[in-house]
């Protein structure tokens, strides 16, 4: 048992920490701080950022001009972008069309596609999810009929995250009515801007604009555009489902969400002393931070495996549900720190200079109701328990 | 025993109930919730003239109400339709002036609205760290310091402020233009304000008020306590109706039996938070008034905590959007338990009454 | 809305209190203290001593020798019992077999077995589970095979509750092979001495005696101890499990070990202090203690319809889940509070005047895991869920 | 990065497991565990020429190992087979002779079976508050109190004992015959005893012992923790069978999705509970060890709480038996909270770490 770095790995964290301290501008971490919507030229900037220094595409090979990194390479990249507050990546591009076509794409795609993808020319949205089709994604109903070189797309896709910024789109759409569920279905990009496409947004719970539904009718679709062989669409999506992700359980957003609820717990006050003094509310964090401890080894654990059999285990699911339950805790204790301060809906206030919290503190509850997303996309906490009862429990 | 309303009250009830069906649907509802000034002027004087604010002062103080079952039955309906009206500061108001024995002629019509500033921001759930200071003038006084979370404050012609008067918490009246007044929406609808004093002036309602302050908190937590009854009630409908509605996999997602058992802990929640909410509500004017209040709010801040982020995992996505009403419920439910104290502070009041 | 009793039950809380305060005698209150497994003597003493007053069948009507409780003094009478630390009376005879003879047997029955049970006379026990069918009644296979004016009994029983001190006992048996697996149940009674009968000790969890299994061979029972119709056994196995339990929440039990670890928690030390002024600690138990103070008044809610409408609602699972996680949760916190002082087995330490705790906490870690037993019997937790999801959730 | 054993410590493991299979099959575990004096005094013996004893300590110190990683895999086999054996005296023993600088050759050997005297009735769980006291003799030193669950001492031939010499916590050994000693056996199995000191002589071991005494506590907490998982893995693996193969309602009971998703979330926390394990044998001899212990054990005492109720709740009935493996299983997984701080205890521990 070894649970040290080696050598390499940690010289490859030093490189990262300090790209990221030289490079990532000061008006973007203070974005990301601030816990606030995020607009279309931050991502942009930061993807831009990224795909210069080749690191844009992390999951993909050398020769499609990804950076080669192992497993454990990406998670530390993971781990210290969130550490330095750094934006997410919008994962749609470089972390899932990228990869589909790296895998099932032919060569046309692969050169038309990728570099775009990692120059951040292209933004992908993705068409999965239908309003009748959420955790069962094999129901979808939207359907691309053959018409000549064309598929005529007509149907509805939502939770589309960011699609407003987006200028291209992947969908999983039926083309074979009948059979199986899970037969018939193709894996077919749109150009957003094609006619007969409009994106709506959703609002969501705590007022903010970050999922659409899309529309399609009778949106004509270039054949080339379909990714793999027609009907065949469920094994990407099961590709996409399972791909790899390194870091599932935000291992990186939780460490610092702890070192910021223990900053904002210093601060705020209950009874005449600090609320990190206040057992009860001291007992809150020790048991998450004690979860978020177990969860870093647990994480290194499908890491070595990952490496080692060249594939990660069902311990993702595993990582998948604590990695959202040990983030939602932090959130709602950032909240509940902030006792009646938090209540302010954001935007609400008027011009003042007035204080509603310690910095960065007003879209704490904002962002509590928002994290409740996690357990539910990606596939439900319930859909990788019943996961894990097939995989792990052979039930 | 009987647990059945007075005749008097389901009448209450039912014309609250049937007036907010009316007028407060959800979508009016949010829209009113979320615009300044966070609520509505005119359904609220139609709605003291239906006796509203009436029902929460005792008949000595020229209202028709006023006991536990009253505000508990009253806040029940206000919960079930996530009513934004600034009923809470009323309330708050209305049990100071009666321990001062002021007029509350004007609350009683809604002709004058009124709002309640106790916490601040290093104070938010206990009077004993009060900063706020009061100073003797030739004719009156006059108050410094902020307060925070002053419900119904953004829409407030006068507010009733706490200020340590020689030592002591005391309570103040002043009128809206005295202070200045920093209204907002709260994320989960409605309004409030932080309330600045600066040198102030205010004329003294209650002098050494621990007492009366803690009796008015001691109401408001029953208050929000059946208020997250009613929004509980109303949230665990919308899931029932969608578990039987809405297919996955080609069955209703209610076949499911691990949802059918997280259903079946959330009624059991629900019907505790109901039980606990009635022993507050008998024991309001008690001498356990304040312990009763306090276990109420501890239980409901962890019921209405699983009821709201269990409706939204159980829906799915759907809860997560703001068109659809369960999640203004889950709001809602989450942040009243930041209301005049959190479900840690009122355990830890439960926590004293054994070394006391 | 009025949360008190009437004058009337007022009266008789004190009646009961005051029987109690004169006629229950120390050693058996002090035997209830100490948590340990109760002798026969000690049952048939107070069985004896409630049966004189008339109180022993509590549920029975006043023309079969009840005391015509409604439900409210019933749940009075169960509360004070367990305040003053009364023995539980043993259910099968007076709550379980009386109503049934009371609702279903013919008149030679009522007339020989009801005095049976009120004297004390007769012990019966329960022959219900089965080795397969524990939750799942209706697949039980004992069988009763007709052979002139007797039935064979051939089979096995378990789970049957201080079965070592019955002289009689009821069963539920098969008397028809085939068809639904509820129908062709009938009851029956038998005398334990009957020839082919022979009862085995289950040691439980803890180390105690307190179930047994009974098995069945080739025992021969006249068909006059049939009860009710042949073949319609399940009726009265649904009687039952349905049958009006005004304390089933255990409410007294439970404000009694509150009280008892209480006062323990203020005995015990940690870190220099009375355990209670521990925040942790007192927290724990601030949390039971709201959670029993809401179930008292779901239980009072129960009792008004129960009395208002001639039947408890649904609302009897509620109070039974509740009931056995409340109670097990005191149990929990009775042994935690102890420390290593919990450890001891019964009955290892030999003669020494050395305490290992405050008085009767010796049998404390063993009474926790004996209580794990209340969420698994009587229909377990999970049988009672999925009773509410049919009947309040309507799914 | 390694999750891999060394060939060493596999061997170990393997050498320990089989063994323990051979000698400690549940039913022959039960008769040793629950009868006087409640371990196999031969079996001990063997165990230890099989090097057990000696895998706790380390080579500097006659031993071969005494990583946090060789007392993880030791303890993780014993807690798979519920070991009664004394093995958590000897490495508090250990440890403490190790940092006296103390000879372990038959504490190795097992030639002497060494007990250690930490906690009393008032003082269970920590340090701060012991009250036996020493006394300086002529030629050594007299003890005066009692101790309070030393394991394994009902069968020591020798204590080390901690009491306060000038104010501060000291260590002193003392034979078994210079101490009163009142053995038991516990609830789940295995024995320990009451010391009483009586103006005992004894000699010192080891004075201003704090740190030392931390160190040893932080070592047998993580051997505890490793135990847990140990008995959680067999706990698991025997209800997962039982899901697969009990029908009720005329089919298996594993296919029920309550339970299903119950078992799930037992294997969540039996994976954190195994890798929270791992932090803190990695961390041993570090300065985070005793941080890192307290969170282990804090984190193992909910997980082993859930893992040992819900074995038993899923399992039915059967469970509450004696002779089913499972309910000794759930008794050490409870019981084991008890020894060397509590899931609370070590909590508290941790929160310490923030105002420190």
């Amino acid at each position: 048992m070894d649970l040290t770095f080696t050598d390499h790995e940690r010289a490859f964290q030093t490189e990262v920490r300090d790209f990221l301290a030289t490079n990532l501008p000061a008006h973007i971490t203070a974005a990301v701080r601030a816990g606030v919507e995020l607009p279309r030229e931050i991502y942009q900037e930061w993807h831009e950022l990224l795909g210069r220094k080749g690191w844009l595409g992390a999951t993909w090979p050398r020769e499609y001009g990804g950076p080669g990194w192992t497993p454990v390479e990406r998670y530390i990249f993971d781990v210290e972008c969130s550490r330095a507050n750094a934006p997410r990546v919008v994962a749609f591009g470089p972390h899932m069309l990228g990869p589909v076509i790296i895998e099932f794409g032919n060569d046309r795609q692969k050169a038309e596609i990728l570099p775009r993808i990692l120059s951040g020319e292209d933004w992908w949205a993705q068409g999965y999810s239908e309003p009748g089709a959420g955790s069962d994604l094999a129901s979808l109903r939207t359907r691309a009929d053959r018409d000549g070189d064309h598929y005529i797309l007509n149907g509805q896709k939502t939770w589309t995250t960011l699609g407003q910024h987006a200028n291209r789109i992947f969908c999983l759409v039926r083309t074979t009515q009948g059979g199986k569920p899970q037969e018939g279905i193709s894996f077919v990009l749109a150009d957003i801007d094609t006619p007969g496409i409009e994106v709506r947004p959703i609002r969501l719970i705590e007022g903010g604009h970050e999922v659409n539904e899309v529309f399609f009718d009778n949106v004509r679709v270039p054949v080339d555009n379909l990714v793999g062989e027609e009907n065949k669409g469920w094994t990407i999506a099961k590709f996409l489902l399972t791909h790899e992700r390194t870091n599932i359980a935000g291992v990186g957003i939780s460490m610092q969400a702890l070192d910021e609820l223990k900053a904002l717990a210093r601060r705020m006050r209950r009874k005449g002393r600090p609320l990190i003094e206040d057992p009860l509310f001291a007992a809150r964090i020790a048991r998450v931070e004690t979860d978020l401890e177990a969860m870093k080894i647990t994480n290194l654990r499908m890491l070595f495996r990952a490496q080692k059999q060249g594939h990660p285990g069902p311990e993702t699911s595993i990582l998948k549900i604590k990695g959202t339950l040990v983030n939602q805790e932090l959130r709602d204790l950032a909240r509940r720190a902030l006792g009646p301060l938090a209540a302010p809906f954001p935007g609400s206030v008027g011009e003042t200079n007035l204080m509603f919290g310690p910095e960065n503190s007003e879209t704490n509850a904002a962002t509590y109701f928002n994290n409740r997303k996690t357990s539910i996309f990606g596939g439900s906490n319930e859909i990788q328990r019943n996961i894990l009862t097939k995989t792990m429990l052979g039930l | 025993m009987n647990f059945d309303l007075t005749e008097d009250r389901r009448m209450l009830s039912d014309t609250l109930t049937r007036y907010l069906a009316d007028r407060y649907a959800i979508g009016d509802r949010s829209r009113t919730a979320y615009a300044a000034p966070f609520h509505d002027p005119d359904r609220w004087t139609e709605l003291a003239e239906l006796g509203m604010a009436g029902a929460l002062v005792p008949e000595t103080a020229g209202g028709f109400g006023g006991t536990g079952f009253d505000i508990a039955v009253l806040f029940e309906a206000l919960g079930r339709a996530l009513c934004p009206e600034p009923f809470l500061g009323t309330l708050l108001a209305s049990r100071l002036m009666l321990a001062a024995d002021a007029d509350q002629a004007q609350l009683i019509s809604g002709a004058r609205r009124f709002a309640v500033g106790l916490a601040e921001i290093d104070a938010p759930y206990d009077i004993g760290h009060i900063a706020s200071t009061a100073r003797r003038t030739g004719d009156g006084y006059c108050l410094t310091g902020r307060k925070t979370a002053v419900y119904g404050g953004q829409a407030a012609d006068e507010f009733l402020l706490v200020a340590l008067l020689d030592g002591a918490p005391a309570v103040f009246r002043a009128d809206a233009a005295a202070v200045t007044v920093v209204g907002y929406g709260m994320i989960d609808g409605g309004g409030a304000a932080e309330v600045l004093m600066e040198d102030s002036p205010a004329t003294l309602l209650l002098d050494n008020a621990t007492a009366a302050i803690t009796g008015a908190v001691t109401a408001g937590r029953l208050a929000l306590c059946a208020e997250a009854v009613g929004a509980m009630d109303a949230a665990y409908a919308i899931l029932l109706d969608y578990l039987k509605t809405r297919k996955q996999f080609g069955v209703v997602i209610g076949s499911f039996q691990a949802l059918q058992h997280r259903t079946v802990d959330l009624l059991m929640e629900i019907e505790q938070a109901r039980s606990i909410t009635i022993a507050a509500a008998a024991a309001l004017d008690g001498p356990d008034a304040a312990l009763k209040s306090a276990m109420a709010k501890t239980l409901i801040g962890r019921a209405a905590r699983l009821v709201a982020e269990e409706t939204i995992q159980i829906h799915g996505g759907i809860a997560m959007t703001w068109d659809y009403a369960a999640s203004h419920y889950a709001k809602r439910l989450i942040m009243l338990d930041h209301q005049l104290g959190d479900t840690d502070h009122c355990l830890d009041e439960v926590m004293q009454s054994y070394t006391a």
